[in-house]
């Protein structure tokens, strides 16, 4: 039951994309093309998978003072390596994302992540919701290179910045629209949308 | 002295940290709901942004061209910001405490504000000078503060408006952003390099 | 006629209808220099702008009737079908004018929500999508179409022979190469009645006039014209020092939309600056960024840009030029501290 | 704490190092990989016989053209010992906006084996028709000696030349054209910079 309610929330619910608008940057930038928005959706997927699982393990060695900066430290050497192996693998993809490849650091969504839940819960839980969250991220980054590559045949705007932005807009406008159908049909009540934003992106008075 | 004038150009306007580079997304969306805390946000940021230029160029050119582990760069650029934001919150927190109780709250968002190792990456892909170094990070800071800011009054406005039901929010900022990158485009061509 | 009012006119409907009759002149001339294409954008637009209106008022599930009523939609698509190239094709005007009225005006709530311009939000986004056709179907007034072309134009197969770019982008492209003088002998300049350019003269003349009037109407003030034009006059006559190079006052004061855009775009109360001050930066802001863009900007026509950027720029104006209620608000005019 | 920390940090470096030291000689192979794969698109008819030479610094004489940096990077094909042809870069100073950057294919007979446009800020839809994920029109020029056509028919139809541009652009088409025919020019008086004599 509490795996389900993992997946429903990375996937739909509280999608990173959608709902908790972490990780703008590279959602926005590297969606010009589906093959970019594959690349990076898979580097920051395993990154998040693995800094969950690790972050979950060595939850009990950190305290309040270290826990930001050594977080940090596991997902920097996470992104360094998930760069190196781009590299290896696919040096004209390393090309194309340049400098979004290594600022997989500065997802918000990772960190988020590791601050919000996996820093207190068990290895299982922590890896699955980075699964479900990172696939979260996944599906909203290469259907929005999906929507783009496909428009900017037609509409040129589509290829260039603001049509990212106008894209993810839209498609935020639909994730909304149909949330208030399903409400509809759902018999228990929403989750409890005052969910403990992470300070990297939360709205300060 | 015009070429580094002409950097700050293009980095505030003509390829602007946030509406063209993508770059500082989430604090823009996050901290621009009002127009003073926009303006407390970018004060910090061009602050730290500077301080991390200078800081990631002397790690670059003092430790890790010379000892030839330039593959090591993503992770000793974000411990140099790490510090650049903590030396900065001990520095402001001495200096002026008044200082400290506007801007300390802004400072711990600014680690992971992806424009900051944004430009200390830009840097050093373009193989860029101290001076440039330098200049680039404050075009990048002006850039930021300057949309962050009109952003903000942006939306102060866009509370008001009766929006339609399935774009409110976060969906109308974005197209609103959309539509500021579409004004920005104007100066897109501007500098020739 | 309307009667000159005491007092600025309230309602939307008086303001509307005293926009639209001071444009008369304007659209008159317009048609008799550039063709009957003037015509078909203007009806295609007005269509298709009160049917994006009726359509998004009545997704909404509002009133029909008064929204159709207050003029503003006609408006808009009056706005932005005088914006357009006089060749365009029909579906470049009705996707003009459509999202004009539905991302730039609906998505915010409908009249008087919009932070940006409508017709302007439009205008930029159809030279962004689709460059060719708003760069180089501007009618030559010297090759007035006749009825047949024009409805040629109109259904997507314009005639080279009749089409070009503007004048302003010609100053960019093609006399880069030539002095002024040999500049000044192109055909519409010697066939100019006022010294200015053929046909934008005339043009330029009918939007002075319906501007006047509004302004003598009180529908407007005279900050934001002055301020535009002043600024244009002011910052193109500093930077024409060798006339080789830079193109000159009158062309950036006439080909373009400058005089159209100082009455009838950035006087749009909505999007705008609000106390008169306010204005007064909001045009010269405008003014100034038209130059630069024009100078050396991608985009040839630089007034859409500038507004959208003033337009983003108008709450923060505000903020600072604002006069604030005594006692409410700590008023450090200018320091935004707190 | 801080021990801990820089434990931590210990062992981050340690990973990243085992990581770096097992694709080293990976990445460098896929950087090649890449290098060529590019080549190839560019010279396709020439590598089917040629392999890719080590790139050299060929030294220019002073009435070389702007289009050309001095001392340019030139890519040598060889066919065994013997060059078949090269990749050279040039540029456009004078597109609209700013610098086009290109690269050339020539064979030892100077025939153009492909131009490509690999770097501009040209107008999205307008001057962008250059590159080749755009539109085909940089292709035109494929098969061309510089002697095929006199100096004047080398501009765009514009100028009275013999390449169309495309619609909406001057500037752009002619910039390319005008550097292309500049480089051209001057490999016709320097041949071996391909590999040929004269």
């Amino acid at each position: 039951m509490r795996l389900a309610t993992v997946w429903l929330d990375g996937l739909w619910d509280r999608n990173p994309g959608l709902i908790q608008l972490l990780g703008l940057c590279p959602l926005l930038a590297v969606s010009n093309t589906v093959d970019n928005a594959i690349g990076l959706g898979f580097a920051t997927l395993f990154v998040l998978v693995i800094s969950n699982a690790s972050i979950s393990l060595i939850r009990h060695l950190v305290d309040e003072a270290i826990r930001l900066p050594a977080f940090v430290l596991v997902i920097a050497t996470l992104t360094t390596s998930a760069e190196l192996l781009i590299q290896a693998f696919d040096y004209p993809l390393y090309q194309s994302l340049g400098i979004f490849l290594p600022l997989i650091v500065t997802n918000c969504l990772i960190l988020g992540r590791a601050e919000a839940l996996a820093r207190r819960e068990p290895l299982l839980v922590s890896t699955m919701d980075g699964l479900a969250q990172g696939l979260g991220f996944f599906l909203v980054l290469v259907s929005l290179g999906a929507i783009r590559e496909w428009a900017s045949d037609t509409i040129i705007l589509a290829a260039l910045p603001p049509g990212a932005f106008i894209a993810l807009g839209m498609l935020i406008a639909l994730h909304q629209a149909i949330q208030k159908i399903l409400k509809r049909f759902r018999s228990k009540p929403q989750p409890n949308t005052q969910y403990r934003r992470v300070r990297t992106t939360g709205d300060i008075p | 002295m015009t070429d580094l004038l002409l950097l700050i150009v293009s980095a505030a306007l003509v390829n602007n940290f946030v509406l063209v580079q993508f770059l500082g997304l989430c604090p823009f969306m996050g901290v621009s709901s009002r127009i003073d805390s926009a303006l407390g946000m970018s004060i910090a940021t061009t602050f730290v942004l500077t301080l991390s230029s200078v800081a990631a160029y002397l790690l670059q050119s003092l430790l890790l061209i010379p000892l030839d582990v330039m593959w090591l760069r993503t992770l000793a650029f974000i411990v140099a910001i790490a510090v650049a934001v903590q030396f900065t919150e001990l520095a402001v927190k001495k200096a002026s405490p008044l200082l400290h109780s506007v801007l300390g709250i802004y400072l711990p968002l600014i680690t992971t504000n992806c424009a900051v190792l944004g430009v200390a990456l830009l840097n050093t892909n373009r193989a860029h000078t101290l001076a440039e170094s330098v200049f680039y990070g404050i075009g990048a800071a002006s850039g930021f503060s300057l949309v962050l800011i009109l952003f903000a009054g942006v939306r102060e406005r866009l509370q008001l408006a009766d929006i339609p039901e399935p774009f409110r929010g976060a969906s109308v900022a974005l197209i609103t952003a959309g539509f500021m990158a579409l004004a920005f485009m104007g100066f897109s061509g501007m500098t020739r390099s | 006629m309307i009667k000159r009012p005491a007092y600025p006119p309230r309602d939307t409907v008086t303001v509307m209808r005293s926009v639209l009759l001071a444009l008369i002149p304007g659209i008159v001339t317009m048609t008799i220099f550039f063709g009957p294409g003037v015509l078909f954008n203007l009806v295609t637009a007005v269509l298709t702008a009160v049917a994006a209106e009726a359509l998004c008022v009545s997704l909404r599930g509002r009133a029909l009737r008064p929204r159709l009523r207050d003029l503003s939609a006609a408006l808009t698509g009056v706005l932005i079908a005088l914006s357009l190239p006089q060749a365009a094709p029909w579906w470049l005007t009705v996707a003009a004018s459509g999202s004009s009225i539905i991302l730039g005006k609906h998505l915010y709530g409908g009249l008087g929500q919009n932070p940006v311009n409508p017709a302007m939000l439009g205008y930029a986004l159809m030279l962004i999508s689709a460059p060719v056709a708003m760069t180089t179907l501007w009618i030559n007034p010297l090759t007035t179409p006749g009825f047949g072309a024009a409805w040629v134009a109109y259904v997507g197969q314009a005639n080279d022979a009749l089409t070009g770019a503007t004048m302003l982008d010609l100053y960019r492209t093609e006399f880069l190469s030539l002095t002024a003088i040999e500049a000044s002998d192109h055909p519409l300049f010697t066939n100019a009645h006022l010294g200015f350019i053929y046909g934008y003269e005339w043009a330029a003349l009918a939007y002075l006039i319906g501007g006047l009037w509004l302004i003598y109407q009180r529908v407007i003030t005279w900050h934001t014209p002055v301020g535009l034009l002043v600024t244009l006059i002011v910052i193109t006559g500093f930077f024409s020092v060798d006339p080789d190079t830079a193109t000159p006052v009158w062309v950036h004061l006439v080909a373009g939309a400058g005089i159209f855009a100082a009455f009838f775009i950035l006087t749009d109360p909505v999007s705008g600056a609000t106390s008169p001050r306010g204005r007064l930066c909001f045009a010269i802001g405008v003014g100034l960024l038209t130059y630069f863009i024009r100078t050396y900007g991608q985009y040839p026509d630089a007034i859409a840009f500038s507004v959208l950027l003033m337009n983003f720029a108008a709450p923060t104006i505000d903020h600072y030029t604002r006069p604030r209620i005594i006692g409410r608000e700590s008023s450090v005019k200018g320091s935004g501290g707190r | 704490m801080t021990l801990r920390l820089a434990l931590f940090g210990l062992i981050a470096g340690v990973f990243v190092s085992v990581i770096y030291v097992i694709t080293e000689p990976m990445i460098i192979e896929s950087k090649e990989e890449a290098r060529t794969k590019r080549l190839y698109s560019l010279a396709e008819p020439l590598l089917n016989d040629g392999r890719i030479g080590n790139p050299v610094n060929e030294v220019l004489t002073s009435n070389a053209p702007v289009s050309l940096i001095n001392p340019l990077p030139v890519t040598p094909i060889n066919d065994g010992e013997l060059q078949i042809g090269a990749v050279i870069p040039f540029r456009a100073l004078d597109g609209y906006s700013g610098t086009i950057k290109l690269l050339l294919a020539l064979d030892r007979e100077r025939r153009i084996v492909g131009v490509r446009a690999i770097d501009h800020k040209e107008t999205p839809g307008l001057g962008d028709k250059i590159d080749t994920r755009k539109t085909d029109w940089i292709l035109q020029f494929n098969g061309l000696r510089y002697v095929d056509l006199s100096p004047t028919e080398w501009a765009v139809a514009k100028d009275g030349g013999q390449f169309d541009s495309f619609t909406g652009a001057t500037i752009t088409p002619r910039a390319v054209v005008n550097a292309l025919a500049k480089t051209l020019a001057y490999v016709e008086t320097h041949p071996e910079i391909v590999g040929g004599e004269k």
